[in-house]
């Protein structure tokens, strides 16, 4: 256990390094750097020449004149150290100040999301699989089809018309006007919490869909398995035998994919941050590559990336305490 | 059925009559087994040979109300169950999942499968699934449960037992895997243990061991077994009677000696030299021509006849041929004997 | 003594065994096959038994080459010339093959769903381009016919067939490019009792009519009886015993031997099956038990079987066997001598 | 083992009662079998009607578009759709008919305001020759015959746009290139895939496990966040083509550690099955082994996950488009064509603008139930 643990954790930690390389290629690959926009900004905007020594001063100042590696470490060793993103060009301030919240709430967001997931998928699966060919089988499969080839966006639109025309209100933005600004606050908590089911609902159908499939498809799988009839045949009641067996063991491809649902919905939530107008890291995300302010948007891309590879490590480890094959090392 | 009036001293547990089980299938009505009758004694261990698509496997899951939902059982079948207080039981009238049914299943009759590695969830542990067992059938605790859990599996031969209990199957080598099934079926104390097929997946070394402690435990217990094979060696070691199955129906019954030392019926005569013997090595075997017939495609008339050499046509091919007793304890199905 | 066909000596196979880990780690290896010795004669069946993990499978396998061997030698002798099978590489590997086959277990899954009978059972000619055009189909219908096939079957394809026709289809495939030696590996144990004897006679047949060798790899030891000359017995990586089949079991020399023969469950009611009570279980071929190998769980164990391994040797003619006390054991066979008729 | 039931491979043709229809049965190839499968399969048989539908547009847009994908019809802007009809309070018509409509300047405003003439008919025609197009934006056919259009006036069926292009003709256009985008992404995808699959699984030992492990590395670096960056580092000058290549490019990345690992695993397992052992104990050389026994054995598995990954690529290219990160105007794509309802206004003025993501649905739709049907009847011998 402590070495699969052990063997985890240095994968983890090879993947964020890995995944910092690529994002630091993606914030150097626009053309022209850092420095030409910098010196543009400063000196152009004070009604002066950018002169090719003022490029060089500033290329200096920044470290840009060294090669990629060196750029490369002392980018990540600012960020590591210092918490230090750089500075968003287009706000003109600390990339690390823009993103305050936002990363919280997209966290939240995700959350939600991936609950809202479990708590459809697992149980609607179930009954898919044990009333295989009823009814409600064919609609769950239809709905599942549906959820799944629905871009996200146009859910997101239809769920906006509802709510302006059947509840009179906008389902957009995250806090209602009064909060929106305001302090953070048990009664602000809530506000989120009213908000936050729509973009949920939103991120979490295609996945919820997908996650309907596989419990299904794997509960159809376990159901067939002889240990079933052997709990039966041992005078187990059936929703104990269901309950016990395949659903605990059906449960384990879900827990197993924790870190690629993240990834999964935070890969939506600029586009749903979009439609909805949320102020969360997705949106931030979103402007940020629109206008190519790649520091701002290399850092969020970072932070999510972490917070995804971390989720990926926390689901290896709960499926090993789920299933003893993992943990004593038998697959 | 007149069998067994001679044998009055037992009591009989399980008594089948004229089962039938057929499956809706995409490519039609499957009739996997057509009208068959057994039944079984106190003590007594029932021998039931046959080929694949005997239908063997599916008779015994039909007792248990184990069988699959596409399955049908025939209305006019009857399977009767006598409890140990002299109470009868009418499986078929049961409901599948019910509580007389569950309190058979495992507390009055207890079934071990073929393939030890997944008759246990592979993410419990063995003791997890015997405790389990223990207190759905009787009144202990869960600490007592576990001492009757241990106490099993030491039984059955389990060095180690407190450690193992805690093991995964998966941690087990197979003979050891079997053996705690042994410990899981026995720990309710059936008075019936249907066994399909327990040794087909293990050497012969492990086969033995696991033949030996059956046999005793059997003793042990008063238990009264059905056994499910198809390897005549294994019947003859472990059966007092044997049933011949083929193709859904029961050709020839007697004791293992009757049916081993003078089978009457074709079909188990020709089984019997078809298969190589080491007390009569050298021997040319004797093959039954063609195919055993595809389960979708039943031939009319006594199941064996398109590969039985005796076959009498527009006799064999057309009427079922009923039971014809040879002796107290023999009975088979062929017209030869009418 | 009748000409040999084969020789192995000393053959070893260690598969290495790779941790999982993203960094290298050590390298352990499962010693399938460690250290076999024998010999095969023209036209016999030597019948080769052991439990799962004794590597059979890979002594047969390795023997084809379809696995290579870590050491050791396999030497062929046909058309008067001896080949040493270890050192054929590529082109001349593949046309050697036309001398050995293989009849595989699983009927199912041993035959390309995707080609028609008459291609399947052509593949080894057309492969090393023994025939051409005309001549492959007529060589294809000469050993349908050999294997009792309908020819109508021909252009039929693997799906409609049941298990004991697509053995004969398998059968006939090793049998097309006329091969002198030919492995059963558990040819008959996936089929049905029925089904079974009629295989088996027709492998008997045909080898009387080809003039045939068999190794017959299987774990019925009834099958292996009846079909062999000779029997081998492995245990963990090594033959512990290999004699004529009626000496082997009548008079078994090795502990191993007489457990594993004492367990086979006679169809004989009037017999009671006593078998050896074997101790634990049978170890792992990664750390096999120093000294003998079966000394975990002999009966019979003193302490020199701890330490040294035994001499695998000649102890009467055509009867070897591995173990300290072969001279002084008395061991149990199942059958007596007489009962046992001549086969081969 | 006893069988309850018939293990499928081992079905014989029982069920066929005829003889001659057993000796079909005995007789059939692998493709007939699968057809044979799959033809049971409703879903399936729907899907693939629908693809065909599309390839149909993707072949024929300039023929079936009534106008231009650029085309502006300055009289009728951000016009609902047209609904043609075959009877009105002045009776019925055989031949189809709209009404005309008539575009007058609001005083205020000075925005044009399309009114509908419901006294004025324009009859469909079929067939028509209107407006010159250059097939396939090459020189191969020039030709003005158009499927369909009226006698006078404009016909626009699904409404226009802000711009007053008519949102049917964008439509088939946009299915042209989204769909084009998906089969290079997919082959792109498809390739890298084979090959390092191809190499892990063939080849086996430090390859493979070298490749594992690039594969684990990669698939644990959350893709689409970062493809967003880079699909968001091109340079906002690059010409729509050049756009076009890259995100293809990008797309195609985006897949091919899932289709490397199947074709890995397949070829792992393939690599065990009794038959491929048979042909190289038969001495088959490895060419023959990989062309004769392992390509037609995982072809239908690999072609069944081709059509299942399309639904990803469609999806990813019309999600990026949408957010302004894909393909850019003047490139007509699904996505492109709905950045115009990007919100509930759009919803509430002119809904019509959301039409093209039903041919999304669609198309999605109809890969899933031809992926789904497809794979279900692939391996007729399980």
């Amino acid at each position: 256990m402590l070495r699969y643990f052990a063997q985890r954790f240095i994968f983890m930690i090879i993947t964020l390094l890995f995944v910092s390389v690529v994002i630091f290629i993606v914030i150097e690959l626009p053309p022209g750097d850092y420095a030409e926009r910098y010196a543009y900004r400063k000196l152009a905007s004070a009604g002066q020449d950018v002169t090719e020594q003022d490029m060089i001063n500033v290329r200096h100042e920044f470290g840009l004149d060294k090669p990629a590696p060196v750029r490369y470490f002392n980018w990540i060793t600012d960020i590591i150290l210092h918490g230090d993103f750089g500075e968003s060009f287009l706000f003109n301030v600390p990339v690390r100040n823009m993103i305050g919240d936002r990363i919280w709430l997209t966290m939240a967001l995700a959350s939600t999301a991936i609950l809202l997931t479990y708590a459809l998928a697992i149980p609607i699966g179930i009954f898919s699989a044990l009333y295989r060919h009823s009814f409600g089988d064919y609609l769950a499969t239809f709905i599942g089809y549906i959820g799944l080839s629905l871009p996200n966006f146009m859910l997101a639109l239809v769920l906006l018309y509802f709510s302006v025309t059947v509840l009179g209100s906008s389902a957009g933005g995250l806090f209602s006007e009064e909060f929106a600004e305001a302090a953070w606050s048990w009664p602000r908590v809530v506000d989120l919490l009213e908000h936050l089911w729509v973009p949920a609902v939103v991120l979490g159908t295609a996945n919820t869909a997908f996650h309907l499939q596989t419990m299904r498809a794997t509960m159809l799988d376990e159901l067939n398995q002889l240990y079933v009839d052997a709990a039966r045949a041992r005078g187990i009641p059936e929703w104990k035998v269901i309950f016990k067996y395949p659903v605990r063991i059906a449960l384990n491809p879900i827990v197993s994919y924790l870190g690629f649902d993240l990834g999964k919905l935070v890969a939506g939530a600029p586009v749903v941050a979009l439609v909805l107008s949320l102020p969360d890291a997705g949106q931030l995300l979103l402007q940020a590559l629109l206008q190519q302010d790649m520091f701002l948007g290399g850092a969020i891309l970072l932070m999510i990336s972490t917070m995804i590879v971390i989720g990926v490590f926390i689901s290896d480890l709960m499926l090993a305490a789920l299933d003893p094959r993992i943990r004593l090392g038998e697959t | 059925m007149d069998i067994g009036t001679e044998q009055i001293d037992w009591d009989t547990l399980l008594e089948v009559q004229d089962l039938k089980v057929s499956f809706k299938t995409d490519e039609g009505i499957i009739l996997a087994v057509n009208g068959i009758s057994f039944s079984v004694q106190r003590g007594q261990t029932l021998g039931i040979v046959g080929e694949s698509g005997s239908g063997k496997s599916v008779s015994t899951k039909a007792i248990m109300q184990l069988l699959p939902r596409t399955a049908v059982v025939d209305k006019n079948s009857s399977i009767t169950w006598h409890r140990e207080n002299g109470e009868t039981v009418e499986i078929t009238q049961l409901k599948k999942g019910g509580r007389e049914m569950r309190r058979i299943r495992g507390g009055e009759i207890g079934m071990i499968f073929q393939e030890p590695m997944s008759s246990f969830s592979p993410v419990h542990t063995i003791g997890n699934q015997i405790i389990e067992a223990v207190l759905a059938h009787r009144q202990v605790s869960k600490q007592e449960a576990r001492e009757i859990a241990i106490d099993m599996l030491d039984k059955v031969g389990i060095s180690n037992p407190s450690v193992r209990v805690d093991q995964y199957s998966f941690e087990l080598s197979g003979g050891m895997r079997q053996r705690a099934m042994i410990a899981v079926t026995l720990s309710m104390n059936p008075s019936l243990l249907i066994a399909d097929e327990p040794t087909t997946s293990l050497d012969v070394t492990i086969q033995a061991q696991i033949l030996e402690l059956m046999n005793q435990l059997r003793e042990e217990f008063n238990m009264a077994v059905i056994f499910i094979t198809h390897n005549l060696g294994v019947i003859a070691q472990v059966a007092d009677e044997v049933a011949v199955m083929y193709l859904g129906q029961i050709l020839e019954r007697g004791t293992a000696k009757e049916i081993i030392n003078q089978p009457q019926h074709p079909y188990t005569q020709s089984l019997l030299k078809a298969i190589p013997r080491l007390d009569h090595l050298g021997k040319r075997l004797t093959a039954i021509g063609g195919d055993i017939p595809s389960p979708l495609e039943r031939p009319g008339g006594c199941p064996f006849h398109t590969r039985c050499e005796q076959a009498i046509s527009g006799v064999c091919d057309t009427q079922i041929p009923t039971l014809t007793p040879i002796s107290n304890t023999h009975t088979v199905h062929c017209f030869l004997y009418e | 003594m009748s000409d040999i066909l084969l020789e192995i000596k000393n053959l070893k196979v260690h598969f290495p065994i790779r941790s999982k880990q993203f960094f290298g780690g050590s390298t352990t290896y499962v010693k399938a096959v460690d250290g076999v010795s024998f010999y095969i004669e023209k036209g016999e069946t030597l019948g080769l038994v052991g439990e799962s993990g004794s590597g059979k499978t890979t002594v047969g396998r390795s023997i084809l080459r379809a696995i290579e061997p870590t050491e050791g030698q396999v030497t062929f002798n046909v058309d008067g010339q001896t080949v040493d099978l270890s050192q054929l590489q590529g082109k001349e590997l593949r046309a050697f093959r036309k001398h050995m086959q293989l009849i595989f277990q699983d009927p199912y899954s041993s035959l390309n769903p995707r080609m028609t009978v008459r291609d399947i059972i052509a593949e080894p000619l057309v492969a090393i381009k023994l025939a051409k055009g005309k001549e492959v189909d007529e060589r294809v219908r000469e050993t349908a016919a050999l294997c009792k096939l309908n020819l109508e079957y021909l252009r039929r394809f693997p799906h409609a067939f049941s298990g004991g026709q697509r053995q004969r289809i398998g059968i006939a495939r090793a049998l097309i490019s006329r091969p002198q030696f030919i492995i059963c590996y558990e040819s008959v144990s996936a089929l049905d009792v029925s089904i079974q004897a009629e295989v088996l006679n027709l492998l008997m047949d045909l080898q009387a009519e080809l003039g045939l060798t068999y190794l017959f790899i299987a774990h019925d030891l009834s099958v292996v009886a009846h079909i062999s000359k000779r029997v081998a017995v492995m245990y963990l990586g090594q033959f512990v015993e290999l004699a004529p089949t009626k000496q082997l079991f009548s008079a078994p020399k090795h502990p191993y031997t007489e457990a594993l023969m004492s367990a086979i469950p006679e169809v004989n009611p009037d017999v009671e099956m006593v078998p050896v009570h074997l101790k634990g279980e049978i170890p792992s071929p990664v750390n096999p038990p120093s000294g003998c190998r079966f000394h975990t769980r002999c009966p019979y164990v003193e302490d020199v079987c701890r330490t040294e391994m035994p001499e695998w040797r000649e102890i009467a003619e055509g009867h070897f066997a591995a173990c300290h006390f072969v001279d002084s054991l008395q061991l149990k066979g199942t059958v007596t001598a007489d009962s046992i008729g001549v086969v081969n | 083992m006893t069988a309850t039931t018939i293990p499928k491979g081992k079905r014989t043709a029982a069920t066929l009662p005829p003889d001659e229809e057993k000796l079909k049965y005995f007789t059939a190839r692998q493709w007939q079998l699968v057809w044979w499968r799959f033809r049971r399969n409703r879903l399936g048989l729907l899907g693939a009607g629908i693809l065909i539908i599309y390839i149909f547009v993707l072949i024929f847009a300039e023929f079936l578009a009534p106008y231009g994908g650029t085309t502006l019809d300055s009289e009728y802007v951000l016009g609902p759709p047209q609904v043609a009809r075959f009877w009105d309070e002045n009776g019925f018509s055989l031949r189809p008919f709209v009404y005309s409509v008539t575009t007058e300047r609001d005083p205020v405003t000075l925005a044009m305001i399309p009114t509908i003439d419901n006294s004025k008919r324009r009859y469909l025609q079929f067939f028509v020759r209107t407006k010159e197009y250059k097939y396939w934006n090459g020189n191969l056919i020039a030709s003005d015959l158009h499927f369909f259009g009226v006698d006078e006036g404009t016909i626009h069926l699904f409404g226009t746009d802000s711009l007053g292009r008519d949102i049917l003709s964008r439509t088939m256009y946009a299915t042209r290139t989204s769909l084009t985008l998906g089969v290079v992404g997919v082959l792109i995808a498809f390739v890298i895939g084979l090959v390092m699959g191809g190499m892990a699984g063939y080849l086996g030992g430090q390859v493979d496990f070298f490749i594992q492990r690039l594969i684990e590395l990669i698939r644990s670096v959350p893709d689409i966040p970062l493809f967003m960056g880079l699909a968001a580092a091109l340079p906002k000058e690059w010409p729509p083509e050049k756009v076009y290549l890259m995100i293809t490019l990008i797309l195609g990345f985006l897949g091919w550690t899932t289709l490397a690992r199947r074709i890995r695993g397949k070829l792992l397992s393939l690599r065990k099955e009794d038959y491929v052992i048979a042909a190289q104990l038969a001495g088959g050389s490895n060419a023959r082994i990989i062309a004769r026994h392992m390509l037609p054995a995982f072809t239908s598995y690999i072609i069944v996950d081709i059509v299942v990954y399309f639904p990803y690529m469609i999806l990813a290219e019309t999600a990026l488009s949408f957010v302004g990160l894909g393909l850019r105007p003047p490139v007509i794509s699904w996505g492109v064509l709905l950045q115009g309802a990007q919100n509930i206004q759009a919803i509430e003025l002119a809904p019509w603008l959301f039409i093209p993501v039903i041919f999304v649905v669609f198309a999605v739709l109809g890969f899933t139930f031809l992926g789904d049907g497809l794979r279900d009847a692939a391996d007729p011998y399980n």
